[in-house]
């Protein structure tokens, strides 16, 4: 046999509700009780009126940089909803939504953005990690937590974020690989959204779709149109059923795009065309929920409004809570360094100097030391 | 000559020697048509094309480790890591190959590139764009680090860098890529490696310093109202000893000041070589200012970690009065 | 008590602690059947499974990684990383991230990990077998950093960083694995992290050192028939200054021997602490007896990079003599 | 369309000269001239001797460290012979055969493994890097090394080569993406001998395959039987042309079998079945090519004799030339540090010492310092 086939397959692409509003029955039918899909769209609403606000506020020079969302919330919390609150969120920067569906207090994330630790202190219970600044290395600490989870033959399993540009990155490889060959129960989640800051997808991925990435590990893979919450529910409710039942990790190249900036500190004109983005504006996630809802019959123009002022409600509450927080003090950078502090931490924190004058003689033995 | 910004000068000596020398290629994160996150590269991808200014994939020991092999035949490629945060995830294609090459191959082979980093803090920038690990690479052999604090030391600094043989980390502190601007002579001109400046002479005592933190130490020193002299270290790795211990061994009384932290930064190794060098000149232990041993917090605090004209003054007042 | 070598004591301490605390789980390249390349987890995949004992993918930085999330679950990894020279490609996930999660999330997420990493020259092992990269790890705040000296050391001290709430890299001097034997209690006991120990008393001068080292250092001291006392730091990283200036203060004299390059070791570090505390007992200028500034030659020259009794016996008189 | 297919592949293994000797002549025919295969034949007969004399300076304490290479000759050895002498060869440590076929002098590796960094001292027209200790990082300097041939405009290519367990290395995963993305003429040769010192493969790829680890790049992959130096000729030459011509990437996954431990420090009877051992001793690629050669009148015997003979000759006279090298000096571990000396190494070479005090004197402004 001079030459034979030892590996064959082929990578399939999901999508029930399309932009044009057509939905596949047969797929969709029972996914998303209506009651549930009202709840999301409002979710979505008050996600979308936050990252009005914060990038507001950054640039009123309330708040630092910020990564605007718009246009991606479904693919985050398609994934919150289809999971349950003991799976772990290993998110990224760019999944409001999928982390305030999970019970995230909205303020952490401007307190975040904020320049303040305390965005990063977490109720435990949420199953949360924060968000995570370097690229592409957080999925590794997600392989950790579901694979924590298995060892204790707990159910849970988790479901990390990441863009394309992350799957270039050492770190996502070693991730996949340690998920598939050890049989850690973790999905992985990427947003393809075109670009990482200026830079497009195919200098990342120059392959037809980034979901064959999963090849690699024999891992199960599948495309989805991520600005369509039923497919993104229905990817991940099966992937979470294979890693719950099987022990086994699954990835899901979700396809979006980011309408705004890369942060509030890019400016996307540089590098992209203004058509691009307006193609990819008509195909919001929001439209078409909006529209899927109001044909039948489940929401219009009057719940719309009221909606959205419930939301602007909402949100300057939020950003209230996290302006009117106390101001740091300069102890808190020393006190959560180590469970309990060294001697020379102790001297920095009361006397807030290095230098060796400066620093509380009674710290050090010094005492005998008379002055020349 | 032009009055320009850090930031202007280090683009000027980018075009200036790319002109001058086919072998020099940029490659790193958003370098291209975006020009870089901070703008340094802005203008040379149109100018150059996308041969020569290459948008990379977003991993950065792929973008460390091709250079290597770029470098080790026989180009000049001057990788970007976009923040020193990011540095992590090339430390072992620097640390351990880079570094390397030319003493395990007896020369054979060798590395000569450039490696931009912008570095440091005060930017109320987000997590991992503040920080200062210059002593990891100074404490790797093989490598030569650079940090200027001027745009004319820039521009000459990366002139030398470029052209130099050997693996260069050449740290930009962010914190003034615009913050003021100099006049720089329009013609190529070097600063070379290993020099340290001395930016105010004095004879009461030395302080030391480099990259942002230069600016405080002068300002420091001015309110102080006190004859100090300030040297500017610029390359941290080889470092210019002999500038520093003959000044002490004048002024009897030494200051370092840095932004990273206390334990094992540079400081330490300064220190040190005082110590050891002016032993009988010294009429005071060195003191070093210097960021805190935790990590660099987030924007909210990050004045407080970072060394300041006050906690500068005290250490001066308190060395003065040793 | 039983007569063990320094492999023996840590195989022995994994084996309690695993007993003890479900928690602790091993992972690494060839810790499983195998046993480790040195032996040090031998007997434990085949008495607690593949389970709590894992043979992983060879990816460092997937090693360590994982055992971020591990931690961070309630778990207490034990990652072993076979040689330290390939501890580089985990760097970005110690420093960036075991090293800041408990500060960044303001202590709402932990990282109770002891990574095991074999250390330093002289057992004529191939490139990047025998490198002391300690100084990286504690210019790195939020590790610990760890270096036994014995088999007796070492079961105490890895037993407290199991048990410690925060990363701490455990490193082994793999030039004394099977040097030699020592008494070792068969019970469990902890030696402290942070505390540094006197190895003899003396009143002529303060020798600090850590590791296979501090061999050297007792052979130098008892060969130059001097009055030297002998502190072997065990915890780099918190430091314990306190007992270095207390014995220094008494001394006036101080010598830091390590096998790490001299620039930026923690013999800087060091250094600069004596002199700041003890300026004026200082009688002669604090000497460090170190790796020189070059990548660690290969094996056929790695005794004359590594300090030895001789370089140690100079320095002895040279600064007895001062 | 809920469901669409967005990729299909299939994977080939190829294979021409078959264990048993079955040789398939539509491929095979005109691959290699007699001529060439009779020296490649004997060229293995050396690389195997020198094997053997290296195990046995490790083991009678005349070198340190040695990885036995026993059973993978034809991998390395069939690529150099395929590729031109203006290639990059980026080898790991198990690839001799192909470094001595290039013209590297065998006693460079024994001078490697005796420690010494003259062994690394390379002519550069041999276009060869030196030994690669670190695993899975000199991928993606072979890709920097095909890139600037490529940027110059020259026709040159790289060849760079790894084991099983390398793939699982974040640098393998940016070195492919690097290379596929930027277009880059590099040839990923994966040398799949079944360990990676005691973990068996499925801990590195649990895929049925490592060539689909290309697959996430979108790189041309093929399989191939790495015991048949005719598959690994015919592959390479293919992965060359296409590298040449469009300057593309490609992988090959060659499955061979390491016979020996994984280095003289190790023992794999400690983790292996002897069967296993005893079934791929069977398949030992110089056995094949003898068989061939003498059915083809080739070879016999008596040639065998003779060149056992002339290759037991050779080793021992690269063995004294490696024994007989003037000890290193001390001053060499300064000298090639950078291209000009600091002030600092300059005392330290010439005093030997570090500590201050040991210095020479006038290197350093001590001269008008008393003694107390
Ligand atoms: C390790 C690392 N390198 C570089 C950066 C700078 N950076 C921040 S976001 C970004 C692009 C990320 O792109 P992608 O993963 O596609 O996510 P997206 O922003 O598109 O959601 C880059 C390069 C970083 N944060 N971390
Ligand atoms: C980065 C790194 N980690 C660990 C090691 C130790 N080590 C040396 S060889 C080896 C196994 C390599 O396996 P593989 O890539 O399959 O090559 P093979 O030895 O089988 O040819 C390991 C783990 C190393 N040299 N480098
Ligand atoms: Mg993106
Ligand atoms: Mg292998």
């Amino acid at each position: 046999m001079p030459v034979s086939s030892v590996f064959e397959t082929t990578i399939e692409r999901l999508s029930i509700l399309e932009p044009d509003g057509t939905f596949d029955e047969s797929l969709g039918k029972n996914l998303i009780p209506d009651q549930d899909l009202v709840d999301l769209y409002r979710h979505m609403m008050v996600c979308r009126q936050f990252d009005v606000i914060a990038f507001k506020l950054q640039r009123s020079g309330r708040m630092g940089t910020y990564p605007e969302n718009r246009g991606q919330e479904a693919t985050s919390l398609g994934a919150a909803y289809a999971l349950q609150q003991s799976d772990w969120l290993v998110t990224c920067y760019r999944e409001n939504a999928g982390l305030f569906w999970r019970g995230l207090p909205m303020e952490k994330i401007l307190l975040h953005w904020m320049g303040d630790e305390r965005g990063n202190h977490i109720d435990p219970d949420l199953h949360i990690t924060p968000l995570a600044i370097p690229i592409g290395t957080q999925m590794l600490h997600a392989v950790g937590l579901a694979w924590a989870d298995k060892y204790r033959d707990e159910k849970s399993i988790s479901c990390t974020f990441f863009g394309d540009g992350a799957t270039s990155e050492g770190d996502f490889h070693e991730a996949m690989n340690f998920a598939a060959n050890l049989d850690i129960p973790t999905i992985f989640f990427c947003q393809n959204n075109g670009w990482a800051i200026s830079v497009p997808t195919k200098i990342q991925c120059s392959a037809p779709t980034v979901a064959q990435r999963a090849l690699a590990y024999g891992m199960r893979t599948i495309q989805v149109d991520g600005n369509d919450i039923f497919a993104v529910v229905k990817a991940v409710r099966d992937a979470a059923e294979v890693a719950r039942t099987e022990s086994r990790p699954s990835f899901i190249e979700a396809t979006t795009y980011r309408l705004g900036d890369h942060t509030t500190a890019d400016d996307a004109r540089r590098y992209r065309d203004a058509d691009e983005v307006s193609k990819w504006e008509k195909q919001d996630p929001m439209i078409r929920i909006r529209m899927y809802l109001e044909k039948r019959d489940l929401w219009n123009e009057n719940k719309q409004n009221e909606m959205q002022a419930e939301a602007e409600k909402l949100i300057s509450e939020v950003v209230k809570r996290a302006e009117e927080i106390v101001d740091p003090v300069c102890n808190d950078m020393f006190d959560s360094m180590y469970a309990s502090m060294s001697d020379n931490l102790k001297a920095q924190r009361s006397t807030l100097r290095t230098s060796s004058l400066g620093q509380n003689p009674s710290q050090l033995p010094l005492k005998d030391k008379a002055h020349a | 000559m032009a009055n320009l910004t850090l930031v202007q000068a280090i683009n000027l000596a980018l075009i200036q020697e790319m002109e001058k020398d086919e072998r020099v290629l940029i490659l790193g994160e958003d370098v291209g048509p975006n020009g870089g996150v901070f703008r340094v590269t802005e203008g040379l991808h149109k100018r150059f094309g996308g041969k020569r200014v290459v948008d990379s994939p977003l991993a950065e020991s792929g973008i460390i480790g091709t250079s290597v092999g770029l470098a080790m035949n026989g180009l000049r490629p001057v990788p970007e890591i976009q923040f020193e945060g990011f540095l992590g995830p090339a430390y072992d294609q620097l640390c351990t190959h880079a570094a390397r090459m030319r003493t395990r191959t007896r020369g054979s082979l060798t590395v000569p590139m450039t490696v931009r980093v912008p570095v440091g803090g005060g930017i109320h920038a987000p997590e991992l764009h503040s920080d200062s690990p210059e002593a990891i690479y100074t404490h790797t052999p093989g490598l030569k680090v650079v940090m200027p604090s001027s745009p004319y030391d820039a521009k000459g600094l990366l002139i030398s860098a470029i052209r130099d043989p050997d693996p260069v980390i050449f740290f930009e502190p962010k914190r003034i890529y615009r913050a003021f601007r100099e006049e720089v002579p329009e013609d190529e001109y070097t600063v070379p490696i290993g020099k340290a400046r001395i930016v105010r002479e004095g004879g009461e005592m030395t302080m030391v310093s480099w990259g942002a933190s230069v600016i405080h130490c002068m300002n420091a020193i001015e309110s102080s109202g006190r004859d100090i002299e300030l040297i500017d270290l610029r390359t941290i790795s080889p470092m210019d000893v002999e500038t520093v211990v003959n000044s002490v061994n004048k002024t009897g009384r030494a200051i370092i000041v840095h932004e990273a932290p206390l334990t094992c930064g540079i400081g330490s190794e300064l220190s040190a070589r005082i110590m050891e060098h002016c032993f009988l000149q010294l009429e005071s232990p060195v003191q070093r200012v210097a960021g805190f041993d935790v990590i660099m917090p987030y924007y909210k605090l990050e004045l407080d970690y970072l060394p300041d004209t006050e906690r500068i003054g005290k250490a001066i007042e308190e060395t003065a009065a040793y």
